[in-house]
């Protein structure tokens, strides 16, 4: 019995026989005989509903989850708080079971919720429009970078040292595929942050853009508004990949005068889920940006009737109609990972998001203080949102293997990731943390040096 | 009413436990210039008010769920909710991808097995899972047929990528963001690749082609071997884009005739949800000889562990992580839940339930290419439109019946396209009342062509103004 | 189309794994005149066409998710997903009734923990939560006055119970069924019972009185210490349907003015989900003389453990097990939820809502009794009877509005009755469209009423033949 | 900030204005002050939703589920497979949150889903019809008692001493209230089935019913023709209270004649949740009866279009329009586990329904096998469905807890229960033990002798 087949052989025969056949393996004629596959593939045998959960249970088992410890992982990905009404909205299966909505007017579910994502994003960063979503913060990133390009004609890209050496290296698959050279722009060495005063500011004029994170890598904060002006003074654009949990409490790229947004919103009420599926966001000011964003975007406009309604829109830019010539190859994007991250914002609303953020910065300065009164060190000196560089020569890798063992992961030993920050780890702290949990945890490490 | 035009001043839809570390004032953490002046701009509801919200929005949604959604080139096959448990267990949703290898092997050790399967499914060496759809998975491909050359010194030579004029939007466009030229080879007079054009274009510029199999008019090409040949002999690689796999699963192996590398789209073949527009995932598979060009990382298994690695030449990271994991749980899910025979009875299906519409169907519609298809099917509304019936308000009629309607204007090489996928979870039943909704439609636009113009009129709205929307884009609230 | 009319022989929904014992025939275990002849009747579909079935039986109902639901006596308030999270986790949802106490200690403790608090808030002592729904609740509270009656020696004589005549009508028929005779008291000119007619009633037969409080008026009887002193003078018990308990919560407590059995409806105040018509819960809470009479079994704690225990004059089980055990999990998540002050917000903004409401509408209908209402009130339709539009029009037209109708028709003592509840959980936004609304169809009445009796047109199916299901029943397939 | 209140402050001021009021305390007014709770209730404090469900999660996790051990219980409540898909779909907030079907035109989805579980119930119990739910098998069974005598005029019950002695208590209270008698019909000791012939079959022609449990309490199969034949003959009820997976295999009822059938639905896919919320179902034969019913009933009717609808129908018979004359004072049941029921039997269908029963046999038998062969003794010698008594002259509770030490969860001593069978435990099997784990219970059992 094949399941999720509802034919019965007797129907399967009578559609055959309208076709004038006799077998199924009349249907694949076309394909020449020493092509088709005369064995049955070597797959593992089928398993029953029963048989697949408890095979999927055991493997699940096999992992440590962070509801059996207490994380502080950051580095990309975040155990942020996630409220449990969301996934009960994301599972009706008209979300998640609808495709793109090519058929707008059975489709305004899915097109109005991106509308509102758009909304969302675009007010949260401070920016004119935002797209339908992109994979995720470090590919919009690689886009953002392309898209630069694409709008000054100039075809260096410079980011500074200290972004997320992961979404640095798929930025350079992403730019030496189209011959841009990316410029590492150096980062001070107390205080982390960018150090255009080790940089040669003349390069800026042959420069697509700049690209910042705020914060950066290390958790910390950049001074922006000399970066934008130095930037946009030269001619390109600002390009600033944000942490949107940060936005409640941070000026927002608009503010700064950013011309495209990216950053990931996987912190938005998804589940981290082993860091996929997440969504990026991308969004921009100006209108020439906007025709030129890469990905879907939706519109309002009215129907027949005059009455309010959504479509995709500017499909011009895609590669459905403009093939190798469209601004982007995205197609399928991260729609329902999306549709998470706006029920998220929409559930926390303003007074939410400040507190998320709020409780961010609090407790992970909390942590940092109470590491330093124990007497470690803190590698930079530039205020931080909710993550940390902590310097201690030791080896992290076997001091986290201790803190396991306690219940613990420790933060991101960044020896392999930024090989001279060797003796560093990075510590994320969110609102999900307790002081309890913060407490015990420096005692560990005290333990541990 | 949007969300924004519910808000109230002051209220909040959650709420989070009290601070509870010592507060510090925030001018001692942050300087003042680094803050928001600004209000977020985030709607301020209540979690009742959110729950109507999104349930009454999904309630104006077509889903699988919902209805037939023969929507051509998607695969909307029925998704088991059960790989929405499993891909949910927190020992799969409630895992960093920081942490040490030791404490995730089950994840590494389910990433290891699907890549195994997708390999056999392919009949190629080994996956990359990075991809996050497909047209990521044809951008990694493309960039380790521009790796591969480059090892072999070809790198500035092979500029060229062949795709067929029938091809998704995605391959150009991906060939475009590798760096590579795009040339176009055209269709014969029975849909395939035009293999003398193809001859005459190939040549030392040839990197490689990209060939959607069956293609994109529902079609297996019957010269897929001399095709494979003219681009080995050429020394270009083979990309076969395998967003149609429903149709071949046990059936045929890209592999087997001679592919370098593949790509998959989970959320079609192996029947994860699409989320309205994602998160899908589009790994890729490769022969031997390209597995040291692929994404890092990948994920091998020694010494008893399971760990990930970097390949020698490996094009670098394309995704942060490790791709769209929770799909990929979903989608090893549905493999072992169907097994070989389970697969193969897939694409019989998924084959049979698109001849036997097709075969219905093409005396009211005209067929262009009247061949035995595969999982599915082109028409064209050209005698429709003869009426004055476009395609559209073919497909606009349709949403009146409660039917999603096909894939339209897409392959770009038939006039007024109309691509119709069943798939294999269709009950014969639903197959009848489909086929007997398109005749009535093509019998109203015999004889009331006005309708279908004005169609839909039982939708949530009625048809929608897309110019408009172009023209003066409001793109928020 | 039902299930039966999609099935095909052979098919099957769900597989199970292979039996893995050696098979014995089945004649060796059961003689075969034990064993079923004929087809068990089922239909025999696939998962796809299940899933698709009852997502769209689904999305021809209304919901509180769905909008307005303002159905009187019933408390459609918001029901918190998290709640259903919180019952679904295996340590609650996969526990077996027979297994020994001390595996089971959490759900004791929550048993526990609920109980006192149900008896905080209803001002008693203790709780039995076995009673499956406000119908059972009553049928246990009264064979507890029956038992109390019979230990004092007055079974034979106590033998009346008197109830309202705005009373549920539950509370007659679970009377009836603890062997009761049931006297009807009348109401007075303010909505509240005639306490007149009340003190000529009651005697030496009277066994207790069952007062909802608020009452299905939606009046908090202004009498209600004269009327428990009455009953109690008489030698009877005061039993308090908390039906409407969303109005009094940290309000005022029925315990403090004297009754001796209360009980809630959790799936109304409580907030647990209706369900579609269930589950719910019905726990009672008794006043410290009532302890020992209470249902077996009851919650206790002592040397550090929770236990079942019987009390000592028990009426016995009343329930298999422990009652809704899934439904209390949600109630007590609400209670720890919200706390006192929470709770008293609700009855405050339930009371507040209805009120506003109440007294926009009162000029295009019939207010029967125009005083401050409680957490819902009663609207006659009998101005709109003299244009020939009956409550059941004005009802059926509310759908049209995508709002579910009021309660109609009840109580009883009100001709055309309109029982409104719009529940503290429903925005004001959303009470001035119910509001306009109404007043819109008052308008349709007084212009054409005949579009109100054709109503409604807008569901998915039109007004349905009522008097025709009853008279030639269909009740399967 | 109280949650799931969306008025503001500012809101609730204007609408209590517009009442002609100051504040709430005024809407409070027709409650005499001394009757107004002074204080705050005294509840534990607020939680958010994150400590509620650590708080929640707590107790959870005291207590020890079936995903965590073997369990060999049944006696009234089994550990059935459960199919994944079924909570997706219960869980539709249209099914959720809807209440009792009054306004049909927009309750078609509950109606017609009800229609489906009186048709299913109906075909499975070989009866007429069904109800729309009660609240579980045991009030079915009191309510069934009382509508016999209410039909017959006769106020004796007899039932059969081998029914779920929590059932026959449950019954006694029901019956007490109206001062019926009960009855109890010894059963066979070697057998433990119903032993007629021990009992005054004269009393037959006071008999409102005779009640049949089939399987009994032990597990065992009554011999069922004899006595309806026996029972009908005096002018009773032939009352049947059976497991409705059984039905998979065994004769229907309806084939024996049964006026009335009964039992606990909650074994078809409702998860067992402690033992509540279950469902039971009522079904029975003939015009007389069905118009006697208790609970809810749904009909198929017309709109005015002439278009097929459901319908609450006879309600005559309820308690909102009879009152005290009502058939019952039942008004909520249990709809939703009705709902789950349904899609249970939906999903299974024919073959699944005839699967599950028969593994429950064939697994029940081998375990009954291998203990004898281990060398137990068999209480009773009646063929058994997936149930059966074992003796050993053990303290069960004690062996009970040397086996949970093992992950087992062995079955129930019927000492407190059924006290002459002090040295006895009832051991149930479904299709959810494997072969392993039963080899094993075998084996630990051995070691507790
Ligand atoms: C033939 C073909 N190739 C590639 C793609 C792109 O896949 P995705 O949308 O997952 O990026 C599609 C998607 O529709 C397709 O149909
Ligand atoms: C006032 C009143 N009493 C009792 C009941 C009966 O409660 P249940 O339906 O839970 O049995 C109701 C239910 O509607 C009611 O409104």
């Amino acid at each position: 019995m094949v399941p999720y087949i509802p034919n019965t052989p007797e129907e399967q025969q009578q559609m055959l026989q309208s076709l004038g056949m006799n077998q199924i393996a009349d249907l694949f004629a076309d394909i020449p005989e020493h092509l088709r596959l005369q064995r049955p593939l070597d797959l593992p045998e089928a398993l029953t509903e029963p048989e697949l959960l408890r095979y999927m249970g055991k493997l699940a088992q096999q992992n440590i989850n962070l509801d059996q410890c207490v994380s502080f992982l950051g580095a990309g990905a975040y155990d942020h708080i996630v409220p449990a009404v969301i996934s009960h909205l994301t599972s009706r299966g008209e979300f998640l079971t609808a495709y793109t909505p090519y058929q707008a007017e059975i489709s305004q579910g899915v097109l109005q919720s991106i509308f509102e994502f758009q909304t969302l994003i675009a007010n949260l960063t401070g920016m004119e429009a935002a797209n339908a979503s992109m994979y995720d913060g470090a590919t919009a990133l690689a886009e953002a970078a392309l898209m630069s390009c694409n709008i000054t004609r100039r075809s260096k890209v410079a980011a500074a040292a200290n972004l997320d050496p992961q979404w640095v290296d798929i930025l350079e698959v992403y730019l030496g595929s189209q011959n841009i050279e990316l410029i590492r722009v150096p980062y001070g060495s107390d205080t982390g942050q960018i150090a255009l005063d080790a940089f040669d500011l003349k390069t800026g004029s042959e420069l697509a853009c700049m690209i910042v994170g705020q914060p950066n890598f290390f958790g910390a904060l950049e001074d922006v508004e000399q970066i934008a002006s130095w930037i946009k003074g030269s001619g390109g654009l600002l390009v600033m990949a944000v942490d949107p949990i940060s936005l409640g409490l941070l000026k927002s790229p608009g503010e700064y005068g950013a011309d495209i947004v990216v950053g990931d919103a996987g912190c938005l009420g998804n589940p981290i889920s082993f860091g996929g599926p997440s969504v990026g966001f991308f969004a921009v000011n100006g209108t020439k940006l906007i025709r030129k964003m890469p990905g879907r975007i939706v519109g309002q406009t009215t129907d027949r009737d005059g009455n309010v309604g959504y479509v995709l829109t500017l499909q011009a830019r895609e590669q459905h109609i403009r093939r190798e010539k469209a601004t982007s190859n995205i197609c399928t994007n991260q729609a329902l990972n999306a549709l998470t991250a706006t029920i998220y914002l929409a559930l926390l609303g303003n007074e939410g998001i400040k507190q998320v953020a709020y409780q961010c910065a609090q407790k992970t300065a909390y942590l940092r203080r109470k590491l330093v009164e124990a007497g470690f060190k803190l590698r930079f000196n530039a205020p931080v949102f909710k993550e940390f560089v902590l310097q201690v020569d030791v080896d992290w890798e076997q001091v986290n293997e201790r803190l396991l063992e306690q219940g613990y992961l420790g933060g991101f030993p960044l020896k392999s990731a930024v090989p001279e920050l060797a003796d560093c780890v990075l510590i994320a702290v969110t609102e999900a943390r307790t002081r309890a949990e913060m407490d015990q945890f420096v005692e560990l490490l005290r333990g541990c040096r | 009413m949007l969300l924004l035009e519910m808000s109230k001043p002051g209220r909040c839809g959650y709420t989070l436990p009290k601070l509870d570390v010592p507060e510090v004032s925030l001018d001692e953490l942050i300087p003042r210039s680094y803050l928001r002046e600004t209000e977020p701009g985030l709607p301020q509801v209540t979690e009742p008010e959110v729950v109507r919200y999104f349930t009454q929005l999904s309630r104006k949604n077509h889903g699988v769920d919902v209805g037939f959604y023969p929507l051509g080139s998607c695969t909307m096959k029925y998704n088991p909710r059960v790989h929405e448990d499993i891909a949910a267990l927190p020992g799969f949703s409630r895992i960093h991808p920081r942490q040490p290898e030791s404490t995730v092997q089950g994840a590494l050790q389910l990433m290891y097995e699907l890549d195994q399967c997708l390999a056999e499914i392919a009949g190629l060496a080994k996956s990359s899972l990075l991809p996050a759809a497909g047209a990521h998975g044809e951008l990694a491909g493309l960039l380790i047929i521009k790796a591969y050359h480059k090892f072999n010194g070809e790198a500035d030579q092979r500029r060229e990528i062949i795709i067929p004029d029938s091809a998704h939007g995605t391959n150009p466009a991906s060939a475009q963001m590798a760096g590579f030229t795009v040339k176009e080879v055209p269709s014969d007079q029975r849909g395939g690749v035009d293999v003398a054009a193809l001859r005459e274009m190939v040549g030392p510029q040839t990197a490689g082609l990209m060939l959607t199999n069956p293609n994109t008019l529902g079609l297996f090409d019957e010269n897929l071997e001399e095709i494979a040949a003219i681009i080995h002999d050429a020394g270009g690689l083979l990309y076969y884009d395998g967003a149609n796999a429903n149709a071949i699963l046990g059936i045929t192996r890209p592999g087997d005739t001679g592919f370098d590398i593949v790509h998959f789209n989970l959320h079609k073949t192996f029947s994860t949800p699409h989320g309205g527009g994602g998160p899908g995932a589009g790994p890729i598979v490769v022969s031997e000889k390209l597995v040291d060009f692929l994404p890092s990382p990948i994920v091998e298994y020694s010494d008893g562990r399971y760990h990930f690695a970097t390949p020698k030449h490996s094009i670098g990271p394309i995704k942060a992580f490790y791709g769209n994991f929770g799909v990929l749980v979903k989608a090893y899910s549905y493999i072992r839940r169907l097994g070989a025979e389970g697969l193969k009875s897939v694409s019989e299906n998924a084959v049979l339930n698109a001849n036997y519409v097709m075969n219905q169907l093409k005396d009211d519609y005209y067929l262009p290419y009247d061949r035995t298809c595969m999982h599915e099917f082109v028409l064209s509304g050209k005698r429709q439109k003869e009426l004055g019936v476009s395609t559209l308000d073919i497909a606009k009629r349709l949403l009146d019946y409660g039917v999603h309607a096909p894939t339209i204007y897409f392959p770009l090489i038939v006039e007024e396209a109309i691509m119709i996928e069943p798939t294999e979870t269709e009950s014969k039943a639903t197959l009848d009342v489909f086929i007997q909704t398109m005749k009535t439609i093509a019998e109203e636009a015999r004889r009331n062509p006005e309708q279908l113009k004005s169609a839909p009129t039982l939708t949530p709205v009625k048809r929608l103004d897309e110019t408009k929307a172009a023209r003066q884009p409001i793109l928020k609230y």
